[in-house]
């Protein structure tokens, strides 16, 4: 499991390989709030490497976009697989994320 | 006649970081068991994964003296996984404490998402007090 | 603190035909184990099936009825694989059943070899009556 | 698991694929004890293909090479790989059969 932090033009992306649990969801808030500190404001997390992310995983998630959009920036999500797919419907989060199929079309849509 | 039957007992120290080696056992006896590939993939996985964790944060309150033991078998008429997840805390009441978290006043919480998950994705969650406090998941089989 | 510590057990109806695939999940595990080539490709596996056959069918008399149960599990200290083979018969008298099959007047015996080998291919043997007959078979790791 | 018995010349060859074991001796036994009772006399057994043999699969051979003795003939083990030569050890039985490292010289030996 790992985490890729690179910059593409305005945005940060963020690849997340891998399971996002518990064990390691406190890294991966760690490095976004870092970026968010440096005055970043669009992020895009993308799930095309990852397996499978737990309710811990969701509810970082769920807070680092609070977060980010009281700094008036946005948190997007693409290339949910069709597991990750249901757990956002389960949890309903699908309805409060912005989530693309292509990490180029999540690019476009900021 | 009874068939063979096989379980896998697994035990870990009360540490997060124990959680996915664990999953990854009983992800290889899942498909073992032929269960379907989803299950495999996503419903096991992150079922067992909010019961460990749970076992180790809140019912074992991470203390490194306590042990949290797995138990995956197959039922006696060998159409459902059972995997039981027992910790050494006290136990706590399962319907009470599950939270419908897709409300409009819980959609943005950060926590309590873990009981509803394993609910969703399990055919049968249980929890009992029988020497230590265990969380019972049910998934059938094909 | 601990490491993970995983257990494999098994059930089987008496039937002696049942064996080879229990031995086979077991040496499944001992290779995992890192146990050494030799031990889990000769001494585990026969000394298990001496140890399955005598409680199917001195322990359970091939009571169809009566099931044998297998546990492989590690060590605490996780330096021995430790196998219990559990029978529903009543026990019965290690030293004094062992026979030394290589004497002169055995040497031409068709049985009584199996306690014998079990004493020569594994470290330990050890007999014990706790609801159930229990032969459990040690072998050092490594 | 299974037997295969031919013929080559006047010498019975047995190959035991698998392993002989409690569950399978009876099927090695009345095989042989078929062709003794047709009046073969010569028998080699190859453990080429076999894993490993339990107490009552060395009970059968200690058995059969008694009954073809009877009978005047002989039986003659051919191909032990290390394992079971251990196994023939421990039990003194590497004493009681003649043992050869290869086919062509069991045949021969007769
Ligand atoms: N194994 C356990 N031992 C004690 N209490 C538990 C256990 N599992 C769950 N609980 C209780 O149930 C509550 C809800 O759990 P959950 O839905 O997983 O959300 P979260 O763990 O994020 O709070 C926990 O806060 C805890 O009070
Ligand atoms: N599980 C068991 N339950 C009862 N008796 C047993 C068991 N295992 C061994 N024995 C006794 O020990 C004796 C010797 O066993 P063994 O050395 O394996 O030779 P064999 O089974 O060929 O007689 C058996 O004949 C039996 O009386």
């Amino acid at each position: 499991m790992s985490f890729t932090i690179r910059k593409q033009g305005e945005i940060v992306v963020v690849d997340v390989e891998g399971q996002l649990i518990v064990g390691n969801r406190q890294e991966l808030k760690q490095k976004v709030l870092d970026e968010l500190e440096k005055g970043e404001k669009r992020f895009l997390i993308d799930f095309s490497q990852t397996g499978y992310i737990d309710s811990s995983g969701l509810g970082v998630l769920v807070s680092l976009s609070k977060k980010i959009r009281e700094q008036g920036g946005e948190l997007r999500l693409a290339n949910l697989n069709d597991d990750l797919k249901t757990l956002f419907e389960l949890t309903k989060l699908d309805t409060l994320f912005q989530i693309s199929d292509s990490r180029e079309r999540a690019l476009e849509s900021f | 006649m009874r068939k063979m039957r096989v379980a896998l007992e697994i035990e870990i120290p009360s540490d997060v970081h124990e959680i996915e080696r664990v999953v990854e056992l009983v992800q290889k006896e899942c498909r073992q068991l032929k269960i379907e590939p989803e299950k495999c993939s996503l419903n096991v996985p992150v079922a067992l994964t909010e019961a460990l964790s749970n076992a180790i944060l809140r019912g074992n309150r991470e203390d490194a003296s306590k042990y949290v033991r797995v138990r995956a078998s197959v039922s006696k008429a060998g159409d459902m996984l059972v995997v039981d997840v027992t910790d050494e805390g006290a136990g706590f009441d399962l319907p009470a404490s599950t939270l419908n978290c897709t409300t409009p006043e819980n959609l943005e919480r950060e926590d309590g998402r873990g009981l509803y998950l394993m609910q969703c994705l399990v055919d049968r969650v249980e929890q009992f007090v029988d020497g230590g406090n265990t969380v019972r998941l049910t998934v059938q089989r094909g």
